[in-house]
């Protein structure tokens, strides 16, 4: 191979890197060996190992989607005031790893000072998990990035303390296939109307049985439109999923007035105290309103608001509304409690109050 | 028990050395009474029951059973009787039709000796002389009757104020709980409602027109001690909505009397939504926006603790067995409904009307309520009845974001109006 | 009408009667106005009303299914040491109500000495409920009064005192129908065997269509078999519910051998602390043993006393295994799980742990 | 910001009246960023971003999406990139290739300043410029690449060490918390059975051939960090089976701190199987037969309770988001396997690719393996992996008695032999 110098380059698979190599020292270590852990401070992070050794972590929040000028700066702060070690979390934020404590201050002075709010860590609101929109994925109903902006920049405050009753999580996804996760809200498209088909195209682009396989509620059947093959949509069973649309672009299914947010709350990875959950619609149809969303933001200041005002100390958003009830959270939001709110998919029957509990 | 040669007017008496079995032990044995009925009983309830001994000991020995159907009414009515013909008639002849009127007794289940008296005269005259007391759906059950009985002894029982249950696809018996006559937990009149609701439909249950059978169920609280919500398609369910009633002194006396840590254990810990916290004092605190009204505080402080005074009813609707889709409850569909002036009643009544209309017109052949509203989704349901989406109809709201909300909009706009009318209604009532 | 002696009578239409006609007095005046009760004794309950007056209810387990003889006599204990009146209870024991303390204890006596077990109040195993069986029904796997009568005989002790964790209620059903209702323990019939078809009879007997459609999994089609209309079932979808037996006997779904009984645990009605619960299999396939049922009581009485030994105050036996966990539930009842017991059934999924909440 | 006259070459600037006001506020900018790129980055970023902007206004303007998909790859591999053309080409023609690269991260996501540094250079070189740590499955995304470009910028992130992630029908990228590094409450290896399992079956990442994605998710407790249950069709969380560690002096210090009302409030009541008492002295006592391992207690007194030694992994299949049948969270199908020694390691690499197995030969096309497990039922699954049935796979046994049991007995025996091996390794272990 190498003696031809116009074949490409066989790859090395050198497949999920090890980090040992690129892992603090101390962390390396006392790998497996941790004791326990404080938070002297919001954003910071002193974790004691079982042989006395202590890291300390300061977290700091970043847009994820990085120029390489902004990741250099992050780099020059990690090497003049820590140990030149980082790592990003689950949630995008980027952590340095600091073996002083005398380094800590200073760091956070200069993230700060370079606009990288400090905090995230405990009962605070992390960064909103984030996913692609119109900067980049084929099938975006709204964008991202600037979603993630505009909640980020309203809840800020919340981000750099530690005032909330237990850790809340916010996620947004772009589309209805939801790359974003379950959230305590999660901020979401929905679509309200079903696809609009380009028939001229759907015969060269799309492979019809595999797009009506991928309608959940069979409501695409082929047809002959104009002489050509193609899909029709039954609008009645349609539930305007917009599962048919990466399959058959032909089938567009945004529309700029059609497309727009739900909001659900109460959903929980974690398995402490109650199992994990899915969120629960909160409010749909609100509109696509870049750049601000102002919509959007104030649905979600007043459910952070409500939540930060009523649940007791380590309750998650979903384990404070089951306590004092679905009733008085939509009364606290001052949201609206609409027939769309009943379940109507597979297994909605065990998710109806099938008992004499009540809340009043 | 007399020897074979004297008794039954000569007739041989079947052996039943299976059934002979069921005579030991400390529970009073149906067995012994049947065999009185046998060797004591008035002439119809000998013959009848020695033929149903034998057939019982044949079904023990084949481990099968040997009745089936048929038809069996009573004048003017469809409904009401469960006949049973022998499918071993030719070994077992007197017994040969076996069938049992259902009775609907009084709301609570309340007699007198005097009438109950006058019941086992009426069935030793004209049935087996055995009586259930009760099925599982409430009603009195009169086992063993020939055809040409049935009207005598139904006539005779309708003359000292006893009127046919139901069965086959009909309005069914119900039942209440003891309630308002003698515990302290309950909050309505299950009486009052049971009677209005039943005897208002009673057509139904007379001559049966409807889907499939219809069940309704009264329980003064949440305990349920009539099992409504699993096992009625109209479950009624006592509640209130204001705070509940402590009386701090006997709480006091309660925690020195069983112990701090007891009283946190059973009634702090338990409690589902951790409503409640013990004082310092050994008083305690509920924070009723929190509390679920699921009885258990209150059961167990039966002195200290009570129902608050704003109370009325919860509906669920849906509750059924087996067949088919699986067990179901009934789902909340009304959560609360005041239940003490005239009106009220009316309202309840009008309610149960709706229902069992929207089940005879809607429902397929032998498909339950609660069957239909899980084919044709719970929204769809409310808007037949007109009934608004409360979230104390669900656990929580859905899950799934397959739906289409473009009217999204219009539907909170009712809530809106419907949260400033109930606003406007409790200014006005103030 | 009344004019043409042979025409029937038309019936009264009384519909329900008013129970206040045989309502004992303390109760009718105080009707809705109760204050607290307690228990003195087990089978015995006092009721305090707001006016301060008393009712004693004492409670006595039946046989259900009662001659005449055995209802006169209750009659003649109810003249002769109570107040006449009576009523019978969601469980067919008999309550005699008195408002005269002094005549409760001669009361007890007069009862027990008949043999009338007095208790079933309170934290007891009540009366079971009690269905149809080989008795009088014309689809039974099992008889009903027997079954009932082995296990209270076995259960007599803890119906007299009030020794376990909470109330425990029993429940049995006679066919798959299942009449009986949800229960802490519950003992029914399970077919094992798809129905046996005699084809000769089923054109003259059966309405076809109504059939079919009564199969939960579809596993009916009509068919000509020896050239007459029949049915025919697919045995690999068949889950022998017995459901198409009622309405067409020559489906024969019992048989001697393949009628077995289940044993299911953690129902309940109430929504006592946690809501309602549909019950759960323990254990399926005992032998249909009568008149004894010995395998049957056996597991019944393993079942009892684990939760009897183990429970906490007030715990039903669902809420009791809820928390040690189904794993030590059948380690301590020495019953094993199955593949059987993962459900296959509708909203199956719900019933799975989707967590990594783990009990070991 | 320079002015539009000598910036880009003396191209023209596209205007972005819409993303501007995405510059203000606290949050870091990502628009800020681009712009940087833009008007200070490589040639070949400044061109290319510029354009981008330009596409992303568009977007913001007319509220719609403007790329669509298509097929570019590296020498060697079929997956691992996501190709992105514009539609507006005409309009922004220098972005109108614009390719993502998912490349996988150390395991746990840590960096040096310097590593971080020369992806930074070989992105400038090659790329747009931007890059995002990390994706939602936890790729590197190196975000903005042309066609032509793509391998050139594989080849060098390559020799520094870096692999490209999955994409499309394949094994995908997976994530691991940062857990032992860090972490106390971490019960296995994450880095270690990470690699372990994605290094064994990279084939399946890099040449595309499953039915569908299948993701694998490493959580050292049940905090869960990485959202596994929800987000992996193969979710490895840590546990353990012997009794919590409790520190009772820490406990005390705990208690004293924060009070004894909010201890019970906090740890008491908040254990969801009432597991703990709190005693008089202020020490816990915790009922670890009751304990469902959640992690509440030890997460709230972290320095005084700790997980048991005897620690490895439970497994749950078949976690998804949307798509199809509605969300999916994983099912509990391991619930606990050792993992210290190498042989742990072995059993959970093979387990790992007997699921994957399992996927490749019975998934339909497009179905995740937890729709597979839903369409043939979870004993199928069970049965065709050869594990046997746990109470722990389910909340609670099944509930509908529609089921054929005839074989039960044979079933039971096979749990009576495990519980009897099981006795006989614990007696043999000791
Ligand atoms: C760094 C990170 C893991 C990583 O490998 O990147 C991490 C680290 C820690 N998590 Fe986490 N969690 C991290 C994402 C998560 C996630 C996933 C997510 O956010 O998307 C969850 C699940 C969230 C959910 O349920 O939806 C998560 C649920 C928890 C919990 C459970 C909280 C609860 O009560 O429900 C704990 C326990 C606690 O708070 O003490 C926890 C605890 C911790 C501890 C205290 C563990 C420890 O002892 O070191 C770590 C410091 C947390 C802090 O911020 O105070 N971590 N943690 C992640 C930081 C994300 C961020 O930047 O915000
Ligand atoms: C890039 C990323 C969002 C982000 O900005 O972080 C993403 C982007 C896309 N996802 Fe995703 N998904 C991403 C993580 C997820 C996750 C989260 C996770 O892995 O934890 C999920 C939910 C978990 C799951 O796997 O279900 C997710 C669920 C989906 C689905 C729905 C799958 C389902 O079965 O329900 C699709 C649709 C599909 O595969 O057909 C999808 C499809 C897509 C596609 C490929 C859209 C498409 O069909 O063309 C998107 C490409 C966008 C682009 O232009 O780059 N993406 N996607 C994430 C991957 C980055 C990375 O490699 O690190
Ligand atoms: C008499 C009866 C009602 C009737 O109208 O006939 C009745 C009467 C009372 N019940 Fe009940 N219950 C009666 C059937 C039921 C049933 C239905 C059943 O057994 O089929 C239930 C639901 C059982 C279930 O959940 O499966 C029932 C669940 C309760 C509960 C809730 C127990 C729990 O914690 O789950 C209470 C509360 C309590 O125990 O204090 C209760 C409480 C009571 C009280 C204490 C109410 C009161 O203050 O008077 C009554 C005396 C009970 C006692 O035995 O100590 N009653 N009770 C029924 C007696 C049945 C029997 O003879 O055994
Ligand atoms: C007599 C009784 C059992 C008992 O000994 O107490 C009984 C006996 C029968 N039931 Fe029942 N059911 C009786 C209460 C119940 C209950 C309990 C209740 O009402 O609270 C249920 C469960 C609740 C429910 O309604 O679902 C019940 C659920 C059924 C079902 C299943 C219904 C379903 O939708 O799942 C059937 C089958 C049917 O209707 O096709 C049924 C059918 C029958 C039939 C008519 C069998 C048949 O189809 O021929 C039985 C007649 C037996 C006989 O020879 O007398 N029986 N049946 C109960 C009625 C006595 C009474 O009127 O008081
Ligand atoms: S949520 Fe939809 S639009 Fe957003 S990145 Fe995922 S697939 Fe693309
Ligand atoms: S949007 Fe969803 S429901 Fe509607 S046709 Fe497409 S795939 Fe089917
Ligand atoms: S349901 Fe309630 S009101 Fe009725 S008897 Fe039971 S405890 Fe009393
Ligand atoms: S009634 Fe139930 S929910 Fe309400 S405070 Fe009492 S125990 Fe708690
Ligand atoms: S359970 Fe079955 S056999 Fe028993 S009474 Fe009911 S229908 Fe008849
Ligand atoms: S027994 Fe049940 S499943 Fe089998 S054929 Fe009959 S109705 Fe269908
Ligand atoms: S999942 Fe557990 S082990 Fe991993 S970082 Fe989170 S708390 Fe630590
Ligand atoms: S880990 Fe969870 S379940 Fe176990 S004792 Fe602690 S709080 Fe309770």
């Amino acid at each position: 191979m190498k003696d031809q110098p116009n074949t490409p380059r066989t790859p090395d698979e050198v497949g999920v890197p090890d980090p040992f190599q690129y892992m603090h020292p101390v962390m390396k270590a006392n790998y497996g060996n941790w004791d326990w852990h404080e938070r002297p401070r919001p954003g910071v992070l002193r974790h004691v190992a079982k042989s006395g050794d202590v890291i300390y972590t300061v977290r700091a929040g970043t847009q994820r989607q990085m120029d390489v000028f902004t990741i250099r700066k992050l780099c020059d702060i990690g090497d003049k005031y820590a140990d030149g070690h980082v790592r990003f979390t689950t949630r995008s934020n980027i952590e340095y790893l600091v073996a002083d404590q005398g380094k800590v201050a200073p760091l956070i002075e200069a993230l700060e000072s370079e606009g990288f709010p400090v905090g995230g860590t405990g009962a605070s609101v992390s960064m909103v998990s984030h996913t692609q929109g119109w900067l980049h994925c084929d099938i975006p109903g709204t964008d991202a990035s600037g979603v993630v902006k505009g909640l980020m920049d309203m809840l800020h405050k919340e981000f750099v303390q530690e005032k909330m009753p237990n850790r809340l999580r916010i996620t947004t996804s772009c589309c209805q296939i939801n790359c974003g996760g379950q959230g305590d809200i999660a901020v979401n498209v929905q679509y309200t109307k079903p696809p609009k088909i380009n028939h001229d195209l759907v015969a060269n682009v799309c492979e019809r049985p595999a797009v009506v396989a991928r309608c959940p509620v069979a409501a695409i059947r082929p047809a002959m439109v104009n002489g050509k093959p193609s899909l029709e949509v039954d609008e009645k069973k349609c539930v305007c999923c917009g599962a048919c649309y990466p399959p058959c672009p032909p089938m567009q299914i945004n529309g700029d007035d059609s497309t727009k947010i739900a909001v659900w709350v109460g959903g929980k990875h974690s398995n402490a105290r109650s199992k994990p959950t899915f969120h629960k619609l909160a409010v749909a149809n609100l509109p696509n309103n870049a750049p601000h969303w102002p919509e959007v933001n104030d649905v979600v200041r007043r459910i952070v608001e409500a939540y930060k005002a009523d649940a007791k100390h380590w309750e998650r958003m979903g384990e404070w509304i089951d306590r004092i009830g679905w009733n008085r959270f939509f009364e606290m939001t001052n949201l609206a409690f609409t027939k769309h709110h009943l379940d109507t998919w597979t297994g909605a029957r065990k998710t109806m109050n099938m008992s004499a509990h009540l809340h009043f | 028990m007399k020897d074979d040669e004297t008794q039954n007017a000569g007739r041989q008496v079947h052996p039943t050395p299976l059934l002979d079995e069921l005579e030991d032990g400390p529970w009073p044995s149906f067995i012994t009474g049947i065999k009185r009925l046998r060797d004591e009983g008035s002439e119809g309830n000998q013959k009848m029951m020695n033929d149903l001994l034998g057939q019982l000991n044949h079904s023990y020995e084949n481990r099968m059973g040997y009745w089936k159907g048929g038809t069996v009414s009573v004048f003017g009515y469809g409904g009401g009787i469960i006949p049973r013909f022998s499918e071993v008639a030719d070994k077992f002849p007197e017994s040969k039709e076996f069938h049992t009127l259902r009775v609907m007794p009084p709301a609570g289940y309340h007699y007198t000796t005097d009438i109950l008296r006058k019941m086992c005269d009426i069935w030793e005259r004209h049935g087996s002389g055995l009586i259930a007391f009760h099925g599982q759906s409430g009603d009195i059950m009169f086992q063993g009757c020939t055809t040409e009985n049935t009207q005598k002894a139904f006539d005779e029982l309708n003359e000292i104020g006893f009127d046919l249950g139901g069965a086959g696809p009909a309005l069914r018996t119900a039942m209440s709980c003891v309630g308002h006559a003698r515990c302290e937990q309950s909050c309505y009149d299950e009486v009052r409602a049971h009677r209005t609701i039943i005897n208002k439909l009673l057509d139904e249950m007379h001559r049966p027109a409807l889907p499939y059978k219809f069940k309704f169920k009264f329980s003064g609280c949440a305990n349920d001690c009539v099992n409504a919500i699993h096992r009625a398609d109209f479950a009624v369910i006592g509640t209130w909505r204001d705070d509940i009633k402590i009386d701090q002194e006997k709480v006091k006396e309660h925690v020195a009397e069983k112990g701090r840590k007891y009283t946190i254990d059973t009634v702090v810990s338990m409690c589902p939504t951790r409503a409640i916290s013990l004082n310092d004092d050994d008083t305690i605190e509920i924070d009723n926006r929190s509390c679920v009204r699921c009885m258990h505080c209150i059961n167990v402080m039966t002195k200290a603790l009570s129902p608050g005074d704003d109370r009325g009813v919860s509906i669920m609707i849906g509750g059924k067995r087996a067949l088919k889709i699986g067990d179901l409850m009934g789902i909340m569909v009304v959560p609360f409904m005041r239940l003490k002036t005239d009106e009220d009643f009316d309202k309840l009544e009008d309610f149960a009307e709706r229902v069992v209309e929207f089940f005879a017109e809607n429902a397929l052949e032998h498909e339950r309520v609660g069957e239909t509203i899980d084919r044709i989704g719970l929204p769809a349901f409310l808007e037949a009845l007109d009934i608004e989406p409360d979230p104390n109809m669900v656990n929580h709201p859905r899950t799934s974001c397959y739906v289409r909300t473009d009217d999204f909009d219009e539907e909170a706009a009712k809530w809106f109006e419907r949260k400033a009318r109930e606003a406007g209604l409790q200014i006005s009532a103030e």
